[in-house]
């Protein structure tokens, strides 16, 4: 299992029964590929969407059905096709039960930046404002580490997405989950050592004497 | 209505330097045959409202690629180096607003309100020269309305009235922007009569539309 | 021509081709019976319709067609329907070229009374008070007098449905134009004599040695 | 999406003292059956957020003859005397708002805006106790958002997801309503397949829906 099915695989542990949730651009996209058996889970794309599914067959393509990357998909039965101002009520609002996000950083306040590299990268915060601001649960999947370099921090040098501490951090080592008294780390990914984590983590972790493994 | 517009017939509606609202999400929903005139022409100065400016090449793009734009006020332009090339180098500005935030300023443009407070934002560099507003105790900013000069829209169908109507992901800022200039311009897949669109699935009122561009030959 | 179809008559001269026109219930309805011809009015019914038409034939009556008062109407040939909250974004938002309200009182300074009489009638504002506020011109269509009592008094004494004036006054006596400088009288209906619109009226009136009849 | 429920059920999700959002204008596009239902169990206490209250007799009228509602916040009450007669005796209190504005509030409370700016309602009594705010020299009243424990909508089709539709001028209030509270009762007339609406005449997603009452026999 690769880095990426480890975190998506993880992440979608979250998901709940007829609820609402958005997965970001990139990696968190993977997460809809894992939904637990038997479980309904309504996808909204954030360029309109509620109700997507996998890209159509080949020739069936359709210019006005993407996601928010601007691939193609399909429409599952019973999907809700909606403007820009509606798709953010919906974010703000508190409507969605949980968002996946990738991340630059996460420091230990559980604050996330993940939309701007001063001076090298200006991606546009999107919509990940507005669902770090909306939605109920925010979890965010990412890399543990980039080259080498932590990106779970003491205090963000990136830009912030939003004062408001994320819910969840899943990372191809780690669970961990930021809380009024810092980062609790949860779960260690399978057979990754606490060693490896409390070194590839430059914030302080708290934990228990045993932390247990990620079931995947 | 009057009679259709060609797509160079309505390019030359939007005056240099002018602000103009563009639909469409990564180029999905914006009205290419527009865009592609108006880049013909050589527009220059514009500030352009829009989700995102797309792909070089593509969209809104196709404008940035084209030097028509000095300004743009998006929410993303993570898949456009061309723009954030020309960003760092001096040559265009850019302002980031985030994707509800210019939602809601867009509509609030086209519905009359000077203004909503919203939570997005709070603590970060979009705060920045903003009044931040306390109601019954939790904290928001206030984002001002946006409209423009002239809007340029994709619709799905448009009725001899101008009614339009929008297809899956391909409504995302149209209808919205419909709202909020002095000079709407439709450009739509499909011409049908009027009474073809039934009253519940019009989305916007022709009264609104100033100009139809003509169908795709 | 009774006095309400005097007024429904002059008011729908200040019809335009091709805008979006609220007529209030009851008086400002009958406007609709007198659009010029060849000309193309989009009407507005606040509880979510442009381009609604006359009650339909017997039996075909659809409890989910009415106009802001109840009654049964017909949709015509690209009508659109709509919410509430797209309905007041039409109104606030400048979209009404023009909106034609029954009025209570007018005073000086143009402002309307329209949606209650202390201690004995509370009708409540309904769309009044955005209708006022959003229109492009707000034309005010009502009798001149209400049983001997002027209605056009010097300063509104009962609650304001507005700040701001409104840009027309049209009665069954005359035509009257609210100004920075004060109401201005700039029609007579037919065969009406000036010292009997001075009599009827409690506000101060400027006007023209030769002010002209209304043609109907 | 569970089973449907009928219209008793309905009614006893609604807690007397409750919060209640219903749809409808002048009793076109409100839940008839179920306020029948809510009236019946003897409601009592509750706050009514509507844009009016109908007639004696009809549509939200019926829950005010019945002695169900201690208060209501609504933009009209004209053609109904008994809601007039039992504001003056002092029987239920009565917050009357511009129609727009009141259609805004529930907007915002649905879409988590903390208020909205509006200039309805500006040098009236509706200014009373409200923060005045300037915005490019231009003034505005805040308006605050509203939200409730239960709304109550009434809608033209639902599939077995609870996507719903509206139809014609009984959408009115339906659609903001159905964002602005906890427990969702939409009661339709008619009940479709999954699929059977297109995505792009879904008006109310069903994620959004908590229960549906079943279609009338």
């Amino acid at each position: 299992m690769d880095a990426k099915e480890i975190i998506a695989r993880r992440v979608a542990q979250e998901l709940r029964d007829r609820t609402l949730v958005n997965l970001g651009i990139g990696l968190p996209t993977m997460v809809a590929r894992y939904v637990p058996e038997g479980m309904l889970v309504a996808f909204q794309s954030e360029n309109g969407i509620i109700g997507f599914g996998a890209r159509p067959p080949e020739g069936m393509e359709d210019p006005n059905l993407t996601d928010a990357g601007g691939g193609f998909i399909s429409a599952l039965p019973g999907a809700f096709a909606f403007d820009s101002a509606t798709s953010f009520a919906l974010i703000r609002g508190g409507h969605l039960a949980m968002t996946v996000l990738g991340g630059l950083q996460v420091d230990a306040k559980g604050r996330l930046a993940n939309w701007m590299v001063p001076g090298k990268m200006v991606a546009g915060m999107g919509g990940a404002m507005d669902l770090v601001s909306g939605a109920k649960r925010v979890v965010v999947a990412m890399q543990h580490a980039a080259k080498g370099e932590a990106k779970i921090v003491p205090e963000l040098t990136l830009p912030p997405t939003s004062a408001r501490p994320v819910s969840l951090v899943v990372t191809d080592l780690a669970v961990i989950e930021p809380t009024p008294e810092g980062l609790v780390l949860r779960e260690r990914a399978p057979g990754v050592a606490l060693e490896e984590i409390l070194a590839a983590t430059a914030a302080p972790l708290m934990f228990d004497n045993d932390v247990p493994e990620m079931t995947l | 209505m009057r009679k259709a517009l060609t797509a160079d017939e309505a390019a030359a509606l939007v005056p240099d330097g002018a602000s103009v609202m563009i639909g469409g999400f990564m180029g999905v929903g914006s009205p290419h045959r527009v865009i592609a005139a108006l880049a013909a022409r050589g527009a220059r100065g514009l500030t352009v409202i829009a989700n995102d400016t797309a792909r070089p090449g593509h969209g809104i793009g196709v404008l940035i690629d084209a030097g028509c734009v000095a300004r743009c006020i998006v929410s993303h332009i993570g898949l456009n180096p061309v723009t954030q090339k020309k960003m760092i180098a001096g040559e265009m500005e850019v302002e980031l607003v985030p994707q509800g935030t210019l939602a809601e300023r867009i509509r609030a443009g086209g519905a009359g309100l000077g203004g909503v407070l919203t939570p997005t934002g709070l603590g970060t560099v979009v705060e920045d020269g903003k009044q931040r507003i306390t109601v019954d105790g939790r904290d928001y900013l206030l984002e001002k309305p946006l409209r423009a000069d002239v809007a340029l829209l994709h619709c799905y169908e448009a009725d001899y009235y101008a009614n339009l109507t929008y297809r899956l992901t391909a409504q995302n800022f149209n209808p919205v922007m419909a709202m909020a200039a002095k000079i709407v311009i439709a450009e739509p897949d499909e011409v049908v009569p009027i009474g073809v669109i039934p009253p519940d699935h019009v989305r916007t009122p022709g009264i609104l539309v100033t100009h139809l561009v003509e169908r795709p030959h």
